[in-house]
């Protein structure tokens, strides 16, 4: 029995379902949700460790066998993919206290919050393409909730569009999954991964997996299907935005990822340059969307467009090292955005504004605020030695081993584009004067505590760029698992004949 | 036996069903038709009325009780709809 | 102390930088200047070995999965740039601290130059091709915050961004090449690089990693047509110019020219590629120098002219001219930096830097105008002084060129003389005459400021006189390196008459013609202002501005704002994409035949359609809920006449449900109104049909395709004795799949949640930072 | 012999069930209609129900269709009573050969002319 | 006493749903039921109960001699080209008081074909049910015939 | 508000809540369960809601619906973890035989109690949606 | 019968994708859900259609022997029905609240958070 599975699924909901006993008692809830987020870190780094150290480990749910029951499992990408769910979660459950308005607090933020971070960890561990699709759900219900709460108008707005977008991906992937079963009459991954393997009509398995390739394009917004995410990721409170953008989109990447590692491998030659085009696509009309906006929060999420071009750059490329590099560009991702979003709130806190127009003057005064925007800002845009140039330079090099010249160069240009915006909030925020002259008396004590987590992920990325050896290793030995399914598939059907 | 299962069970519900099917698609047309809405809640009170109908002859017809079940819900349940369409037409126009 | 810990204390020191001017004060230059003064030291220690032909490699592990290391390499050339680098540096930072005395950010200054003195270090010490480009980029990034230091205003804003962008496209072209060539030659370490180059010549992907090489040291190093950035980072303080913009930065392109040389040098496309942008940035960069009024302009321009001169060098590829660059090299960096110092100091004194302002500084200025004067004369080429020595090595170069010797070398003598008389602009007019009003009194600046440019002209004088001192310890070994062959080099102040003397000869005096001149030559060139006005400077707004279009028209036209594009665009594509592979790589197997159907089964189905098509057709609200309401039992129906009950029972009851709810909402909301026009309805109604086409030929493929039999059995057998249920479904729903469940409940706790907080919590402007 | 009285039971009560579609199909007015669908509906549903009680014959099924009808019977009036009312009192035309509207009176303000709200919505 | 019989009949009804039909599930039933009851007894208030099996056996058969008859009127009418109806809203006094009664009188109205109950006036004292047959000349006859229907309820009821 | 509708439902909602428990009970074996168990008791109330009013829903309700959503998630993951008592992994259905007065011994098992929890989340969740809507 | 309703399912997401085209809230409702209809007939129907034997243990069989309805895509189905229902529940009050608090009904006034 291995209990350190489901507990990354079962941590959130517990903590979730404590704070809605509590739901009068506000200080009980935000007790509640730092020792859930806590105990969700540990046990995530422990996970980490334990598949990092003993291989791929599955666990039955109600001990019914594989394929007939549900399969929790975790290789290496999984437990790496819950781990930073467990950071990005940690983080932003302290940056909430000192954010987070009593109202918002008082109708449901910590459980929601909790919540998504089930529906998260539960994408993540689940060996069943139901159960997937059910976590999928069950992380979209709670970023809708996340995203009205308060109910301001451009809130109502963004939900809108994210909504019906979001159903919109839900509905194919749900019909994808009825069709996968009709087919293939499982729906174990691990079994599917079996059972597609030498099929008769293999062009219809392809055509299958376009409709996964657009659901789960559409959650992980890539180009042409990515419009909900810079409609909505700037309209909720900061904390919601941060753990959206660091957490949601990738759970989508994931999911493409894991189905075009496992499943769908027969015909590389159409599915992976299709995907390859695509990152390509969708790197340049992010990076260009952003290029175009002058508001803080809003560049912020046009470039989680453009980056998630980069994360499946290396599935398209679909060598050992450009997994490896995807993986690792993931792994900085998340860190660096969450902690851009969350400088943002910094920034909106002690200018009332996320307008660059009136921003400025940052610089002068808050020196310790610039930096921790410099370091997640330039890692973005991959400059060394952060930690996003050590994913670009992976991609970049997987590219130019395998010939792939077009997606290099895109690759390359991006950056420098990403570079561009990230200098232009630099220009505009920090350096430029500013006639609104920030307030450094203004609550300086919250403002220290809004700062721990922003800290903390900046010495993440710091670390991930000067001792990159390690995290790299992780990525490459779990691209590794994802290119040689074959343990998977083991470890997931062990114990069933 | 099957002559007589034929006679007993075979006919009179492919019967039962076919003009309830008929049924249907008037108690439809009305619903197209309105004009007014509450022609229409009347029209899909009638669908509801039907179905559980329906339901009951095929529980005869494939000899399964399970579908009896499904039946005595929705007659207990269509009402529900019916009632708030109705509470809908006369909101607020009542004295 | 290893090269490795030297090199990164560079960087631990620049973040404490600010902490300790907090603690240090005036002092701090002084303090912090102990550190390139050790590194020069220890590089000192290093000019005997590597003169007897030593080569040091340093290395340690960073990330050996991505064969990148921490590693060092130290000959010649490596050695030439270090002791350059630490040496000015030294000079720089004790400059900066009386240079930005008493500003409140001098504390971050100190840091960003050192954190560019450590990457520029690296550079040039770098053996692993990927930690030569971290440094790289590093310089780039101290560059761009050295260069807007003055953040407040917009001009220095803009030169820094200018700057980044442009090195910084140069630095992606570069990585590419690097990581190309070492794919090409099989490692990535310099070291082991420098030997392949024959393989690499030969390599089909030789010209690519040319270009994109050559692509990131032109623009680095300000050539032709890059060159406009350098101009504009004179918005940097003066020490930072001094430093990153004359003596060291820009030249690490040149560094990487001369690196790699002996790799991808000895082709011609390297030699014309290289010489011709040279030759060009040469006389551009000359021409325009003789247009600025403004001290650090004309320094500037005349920088990039001589980062031409020592690109045509390396060109130009033969161990002459090698030589002559090294030497330039030296020479170059003593009176240029002197010189920029020197008008730093003239600016700090007097507040301004307008050459037609100033005069008859020498009264008031005496150390420094003797400094300038030095320095002016190296770099008009006369003798005793180094640029004298320099200027002869490079003409003799030019003239045994390999091809084209006379254009090359009338090019090179056109430059110089041009040069000579912006030498003489910068470094002795203001000086001489009278003293003319400026916006400050200016006195003789403090030591701190005219040790840099004293010592730095001293030194071109000093080894001018005694050229030897240099010759065989650093110019020997950094030839050596560049062409990879063992090579003597010997200087001398007098080579006897020959054609180099007599070009030297007419140089001056055509120098001296044209700085006295200038108004005509002026007056005659202004004619070509408009053709300077629409120079690379005007590319780059003309390709900025286009970016920001470009970005702008696509977001407005991909993100409209308006949800139905949004879902048109997501519907499209699917269609299309599902549509086209089914199509071309699926093949439609034969779908089931109309055959096994009842009266009853098509009389429930036609009644979906219908009352499908009805909710569609609907002229109200309730009409269409209705309909709804009909699609909804219908299902049920179809759930029933297959052996669903369950699934009968839950859809009847959420269909009640479901009207409560829309009837509760229905209340407030408004009527239907159509309000797109038939042309959208049109398209719209095209799109959806296709959609649902494509649908229904899924469904009808994957309804007759069936690879493997269901896993169902399962469920059958276990239910009722090991899950004690006998409703499969059910037992599937709460044990089987239980998780599923879980799940699903937890949605719908949400959804309660959710529609709670949506209803209750109505905040109005008041937002969570 | 369940066998036959359960066949006529149901074919009674889907006779039933099509005369009440046919009238809601054709009669002129809203309240004829419903009396045409409400009851004989209703009768046709127990019927149905009856029948599927007396076809199965088990103690347990056929309680069961009993509460069926029993719901038929419990709910199917209260239904009639309330559309019936919300059209009269929103202004639901009566046919043209209605005789007598006692109601009338009593709700002086009902609208002449049809509420746009509830004929058009 | 209705809170009893109700309870009674809610027992009755689980034996009928769960098709176990021994004493002891009638326990559970009551139980249940009783359960459920206390736990709503905010909807359901206090009110007399008579009970008069006899006479309710006897109104069943009138009652479903009433609704065939009138609904093969009705199908009459819907299945024959022409209307032969005389409809009209009609008020009929009432003479029953309680809640329960009234709902009663009126869903039996409703459910007999031909007639259907619209509404009661706010003093309880007026049904108004639309009728399909009504007599022009003699109105009265009509609601004669309704009021003896209430009477047969009255009979059971009390 | 029609008067007729509320003695009605004055006795259709005992009727209503006890087929829901109905359904909820026996669903393991036949159809029904804790989904639409939980739905018809919803319905029951919402229906008491639209015909009286909401506060009077309330009232009879007496428990907030929201707690009820805790409570049933709780109950459902209690019955999940149950298994860990055991030592088996999460959700492995723990049985024991149960003799019920009149019925005789029945199985009782965690899954029957999660179905139970899926009944209390279900009535919860439908009645804060609908009785808040009913309040604007 | 599989072609038939593979029809009836191309009709819903036909009229449900087009009625979520149009700038009305309230039909962008309705529209959500004839979609959900469709997919959950459309899994329905290709996890193979079986006439009339549900899926039930009867009184006194351990197991079930086929023919028999595959239970499984009716639980997954009834899943997606519940989730389909929260979401949809959520949505229905999300549009509510949207247009009392934009004031209007039309999607194209709502467009203030794109550029
Ligand atoms: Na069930
Ligand atoms: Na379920």
């Amino acid at each position: 029995m291995n209990v350190l599975l489901v507990l990354p699924i079962l941590i959130p909901l517990v903590t979730a379902v404590a704070a809605l006993l509590a739901w009068r008692w506000r200080r009980v809830q935000r007790w509640m949700s730092v020792l859930g987020a806590t105990a969700l870190l540990f046990v995530a780094l422990r996970l980490l460790t334990s598949v990092w150290r003993d291989g791929i480990q599955a666990v039955q749910m109600g001990s019914w066998p594989a394929p007939f029951g549900i399969t929790v499992v975790a290789d290496l990408f999984s437990a790496i993919m819950v781990a930073l769910a467990g950071v990005m979660g940690f983080a932003v459950a302290i940056y909430s206290l000192s954010s987070m308005d009593a109202e918002r607090e008082s109708f449901g933020y910590y459980p929601l919050l909790h919540i998504l971070l089930m529906g998260v960890c539960g994408a993540f561990l689940t060996g069943d393409m139901f159960n997937l699709y059910v976590w999928f759900e069950v992380m979209l219900m709670a970023s809708f909730v996340l995203l009205v709460l308060g109910g301001e108008r451009a809130q109502m707005e963004g939900a809108i569009k994210y909504v019906t977008l979001n159903l919109m991906s839900s509905a194919l992937f749900l019909a994808a999954v009825g069709i996968l079963y009709g087919m293939a009459g499982t729906l174990n991954m691990a079994d599917l991964a079996e059972k597609l393997k030498n099929v008769h009509h293999p062009g219809l398995v392809t055509t299958l997996s376009m409709l996964f390739l657009i659901a789960f394009g559409i959650k992980a917004a890539v180009f042409p299907l990515f419009f909900w995410l810079p409609a909505s990721y700037h309209t909720p409170p900061v904390a919601v935005s941060a753990i959206f953008a660091g957490l949601l989109t990738k759970v989508g990447v994931y999911a493409l990822i894991r189905v075009f590692t496992l499943l769908f491998v027969h015909d590389v030659g159409y599915t992976h340059r299709l995907i390859l085009v695509v990152a390509g696509l969708t790197m340049i009309t992010g990076v260009l969307g952003a290029v175009a906006q002058n508001e803080f929060r809003r560049i912020l999420s046009f470039h989680i467009v453009s980056q998630i071009g980069y994360m499946i750059m290396g599935l398209g490329l679909f060598t050992p090292l450009a997994l490896a590099g995807s993986i690792f560009y993931i792994i900085h991702h998340i860190i660096v955005k969450t902690n851009l979003f969350l400088v943002s709130g910094v920034v909106h806190r002690l200018c009332g504004t996320y307008e660059l127009k009136k921003l400025g003057g940052l610089y002068q005064v808050y020196p310790g605020l610039a930096i921790l925007f410099m370091i997640p800002a330039l890692s973005l845009a991959g400059l060394p030695p952060l930690s996003g140039f050590w994913a670009k330079l992976t991609l970049v090099q997987a590219g130019l081993e395998i010939q792939q010249y077009e997606i290099v160069a895109v690759a390359l240009a991006v950056g420098m584009l990403t570079l561009f915006s990230m200098i232009k909030i630099w220009t505009e925020a920090f350096w430029k004067p500013s006639t609104l002259n920030p307030q450094p008396s203004d609550n300086r004590r919250r403002v220290l505590n809004l700062l721990f987590p922003i800290v903390l992920l900046a010495l993440l990325t710091v670390a991930i760029g000067l001792v990159a050896q390690p995290f790299f290793a992780l990525a490459e030995r779990a691209a590794d698992q994802l290119i040689n399914p074959e343990a998977y598939i083991r470890a997931v059907l062990a114990g069933t004949s | 036996m099957i002559l007589e299962r034929l006679t007993a069970v075979f006919v009179p519900t492919h019967l039962a069903l076919a003009m309830l099917i008929i049924a249907l698609f008037l108690a439809f047309a009305r619903l197209l038709r309105g004009p007014t809405l509450p022609d229409r809640v009347v029209a899909l009170d009638l669908v509801s009325t039907l179905a559980v109908g329906m339901m009951a002859a095929y529980a005869v017809m494939t000899n399964q009780p399970v579908f009896l079940d499904v039946a005595i819900l929705l007659a207990l349940i269509a009402f529900l709809g019916t009632v708030a369409f109705a509470l809908y037409v006369g909101k607020g126009r009542i004295p | 102390m290893g090269i490795t810990t030297l090199v990164l204390f560079g960087f631990v020191l620049a973040l404490l930088a600010p902490w300790l001017y907090r603690v240090g004060r005036r002092a701090t230059g002084w303090i912090l200047a102990t550190l390139p003064l050790m590194q020069l030291m220890y590089f000192a220690s290093f000019v005997r070995p590597i003169a007897q032909g030593e080569v040091f490699v340093f290395g340690s592990a960073w990330v050996p999965s991505l064969k990148t290391s921490l590693s060092f390499f130290l000959d010649g050339l490596s050695l030439i740039f270090a002791l350059l680098i630490s040496g000015i540096g030294a000079l720089v930072v004790i400059y900066a601290g009386g240079y930005l005395a008493g500003h409140h950010q001098l504390g971050r200054f100190y840091g960003y130059l050192f954190m560019f003195m450590a990457s520029m270090l690296g550079v040039v010490l770098a053996d692993n091709v990927i930690a030569l480009f971290v440094f790289w980029e590093l310089t780039s990034l101290s560059s761009y915050l050295l260069i807007g230091f003055d953040h407040e205003r917009e001009a220095a804003r803009r030169a820094a961004l200018q700057a980044l962008l442009v090195t910084g496209v140069g630095g992606l072209a570069l990585l590419a090449g690097l990581l190309l060539l070492g794919q090409v030659g099989g490692s990535l370490e310099l070291s082991t690089l420098l030997s392949q180059g024959e393989m690499v010549r030969t390599h089909h992907l030789y010209l690519p990693i040319l270009l994109l090489v050559l692509a990131g040291a032109f623009t680095k190093s300000a050539q032709f047509p890059f060159h406009f950035w350098l101009p504009s980072a004179m918005e940097a303080p003066t020490p930072v110019s001094a430093y990153l913009h004359s003596a060291t930065m820009v030249k690490a392109g040149v560094y990487l020219l001369a690196r790699l040389s002996p790799v991808l040098g000895g082709s011609d496309s390297w030699h014309y590629l290289v010489t011709l942008a040279g030759a060009v940035t040469m006389l551009v960069g000359a021409t325009l120098a003789l247009f600025q009024t403004d001290l650090k302009r004309l320094l500037a321009y005349s920088t990039v002219s001589a980062l031409g001169i020592l690109t045509l060098l390396i060109g130009l590829d033969t161990t002459l001219s090698i030589q002559a660059a090294m030497v330039f090299l030296l020479a170059h960096a003593f009176y240029k930096g002197a010189l920029f110092l020197v008008a730093g100091a003239v600016d700090h004194e007097t507040g301004t830097r307008d050459v037609t302002q100033l005069g008859g500084l020498r009264q008031v200025m005496p150390i420094t105008a003797v400094a300038a004067g030095l320095a002016a004369l190296s770099m008009a080429g006369l003798p005793p002084l180094l640029g004298f020595i320099s200027k002869e090595l490079l003409y003799e170069a030019k003239l045994q060129a390999p091809r084209a010797a006379p254009l090359i070398t009338g090019a090179g003598v056109l430059a110089n003389v041009l040069l000579v008389a912006v030498a003489g602009i910068v470094g002795i007019r203001p000086f001489l005459r009278e003293r003319t009003a400026t916006p400050k009194n200016p006195h003789e600046a403090p030591p701190s400021l005219w040790l840099g440019p004293v010592m730095l002209a001293g030194l071109g004088f000093i080894i001018g006189l005694l050229p030897n001192t240099v010759a065989a310890p650093l110019v020997s070994p950094a030839v050596t390196a560049v062409r990879a062959e063992p090579t003597e080099v010997t200087l001398a102040l007098w080579h006897g008459l020959n054609p180099v003397l007599l070009l030297s000869v007419l140089t001056l005096a055509s120098g001296v013609g044209v700085y006295f001149g200038r108004g005509v030559v002026r007056r005659a060139t202004s004619r070509l202002e408009p053709i300077t006005h629409w120079g690379p400077a005007r590319w780059y707004d003309v390709a900025l501005d286009g970016m920001n279009a470009l970005a702008r028209a696509q977001t407005r036209l991909l993100q409209s704002g308006y949800l139905r594009y949004y879902l048109l665009m997501i519907i499209g594509t699917t269609v299309g994409l599902t549509a086209y592979t089914l199509a071309a790589r699926g093949g439609f197997p034969r779908p089931h035949g109309f055959a096994d159907v009842r009266f009853h089964e098509v009389g429930v189905a036609a009644l979906i359609f219908l009352a499908a098509v009805t909710a569609v057709r609907a002229r109200s609200r309730l009409a269409a809920v209705a309909a709804l309401g009909v699609v909804g039992y219908g299902v049920a129906l179809v759930y029933v006449l297959f052996g669903a009950p369950d699934l009968a029972m839950t859809q009847v009851l959420i269909e009640s449900l479901t009207v409560i709810l829309l009837v509760l909402v229905f209340y407030h909301l408004p009527r239907f109104a159509s309000l797109s026009p038939q042309r959208a309805r049109y398209r719209d109604a095209v799109v959806a049909v296709a959609a649902g086409g494509l649908m229904t030929a899924l469904v009808l493929v994957a309804a007759s395709m069936r690879f493997h039999p269901p896993i169902s059995h399962y469920f059958a057998e276990n239910s009722f004795v090991r899950a004690h249920g006998r409703n499969i479904v059910n037992v599937i729903l709460v044990d089987f799949r239980g998780m599923d469940t879980l799940g699903e409940i937890t949605v719908l706790a949400l959804a309660g949640i959710g529609a709670y907080a949506l209803l209750k919590l109505r905040l109005e402007k008041k937002e969570g930072g | 012999m369940s066998g036959v009285f359960s066949s006529v039971l149901m074919l009674l009560g889907a006779a039933f069930m099509l005369v009440a579609a046919i009238g809601v199909f054709r009669m002129p007015d809203l309240l004829t209609r419903m009396h045409a669908s409400t009851k004989a509906g209703a009768l046709g549903g127990g019927l149905l129900l009856l029948a599927v009680a007396v076809h199965f014959g088990e103690l347990g099924i056929t309680s069961r269709a009993v509460a069926g009808v029993a719901f038929v019977i419990l709910t199917a009036p209260v239904a009639a009573h309330m559309i019936g009312r919300a059209a009269y009192l929103t202004g639901v035309p009566l046919w043209e050969g209605t005789i007598v509207d006692e109601l009338r009176e009593r709700y002086s303000t009902r609208s002449r002319t049809p509420n746009p709200g509830t004929t058009q919505d | 006493m209705t809170i009893f019989l109700w309870n009674i009949l809610l027992a009755l009804a689980w034996l009928a749903l769960t098709g176990v039909f021994t004493p002891g599930n009638l326990v559970v039933g009551f139980g249940l039921s009783y359960v459920i009851l206390r736990f709503a007894q905010y909807a359901i208030g206090p009110s007399p109960y008579f009970g008069k099996v006899f006479d309710v056996i006897r109104f069943i058969l009138f009652f479903l001699y009433e609704l065939i008859a009138s609904s093969l009127r009705v199908a009459h009418d819907v299945l024959t080209p022409t209307h032969y109806m005389r409809p009209g809203v009609i008020a009929i006094p009432l003479e029953i008081e309680s809640d329960e009664e009234i709902t009663l009188v009126a869903n039996l109205i409703s459910l007999t074909p031909g007639t259907l109950s619209l509404d009661v006036s706010a003093d309880r004292r007026t049904l108004y049910i639309h009728a399909m047959y009504v007599d022009e000349e003699d109105i009265d006859a009509f609601r004669q015939k309704i009021k003896r229907f209430e009477r047969k309820v009255l009979e059971v009821t009390r | 508000m029609s008067l007729i509708l509320r003695t009605a439902t004055r006795f259709l909602l005992p009727l209503l809540l006890l087929f829901s428990l109905f359904l909820l009970l026996r669903g393991h074996n036949s159809p029904g369960g804790g989904f639409v168990g939980g739905l018809v008791a919803a319905a029951a109330f919402a229906l008491y809601a639209l015909a009286f009013d909401v506060a009077a829903a309330r009232q009879l309700l007496r428990i907030d619906p929201r707690q009820l959503i805790a409570v049933g998630l709780l109950v459902a993951l209690a019955s999940g973890m149950v298994a860990w008592l055991a030592r088996e992994p999460f959700m492995t259905g723990q049985w024991s035989y149960i003799t019920v007065l009149g019925i005789g011994p029945v199985p009782l098992g965690t899954p029957l109690i999660f179905d139970l929890g899926v009944y209390l989340v279900v009535v919860g969740v439908m009645l804060t949606i609908i009785l808040s809507l009913a309040e604007e | 019968m599989e072609t038939i309703l593979a029809v009836v399912i191309g009709a819903l997401y036909a009229t449900g994708i087009y009625m979520m085209l149009r700038r009305s809230l309230v039909k962008l409702i309705i529209g959500l859900g004839l979609l959900s209809n469709g997919a959950n007939l459309l899994i329905f129907t290709v996890g193979r259609l079986t006439r009339a034997r549900a899926p039930f243990i009867p009184e006194g069989a351990e197991t079930l022997t086929p023919p028999y309805a595959d239970p499984l895509p009716q639980a997954l189905i009834l899943t997606a029905i519940v989730i389909s229902f929260g979401v949809l529940g959520f949505a229905v009050v999300l549009f509510h609240r949207a247009y009392q608090t934009v004031g209007t009904d039309d999607l194209d006034e709502m467009k203030a958070t794109d550029t």
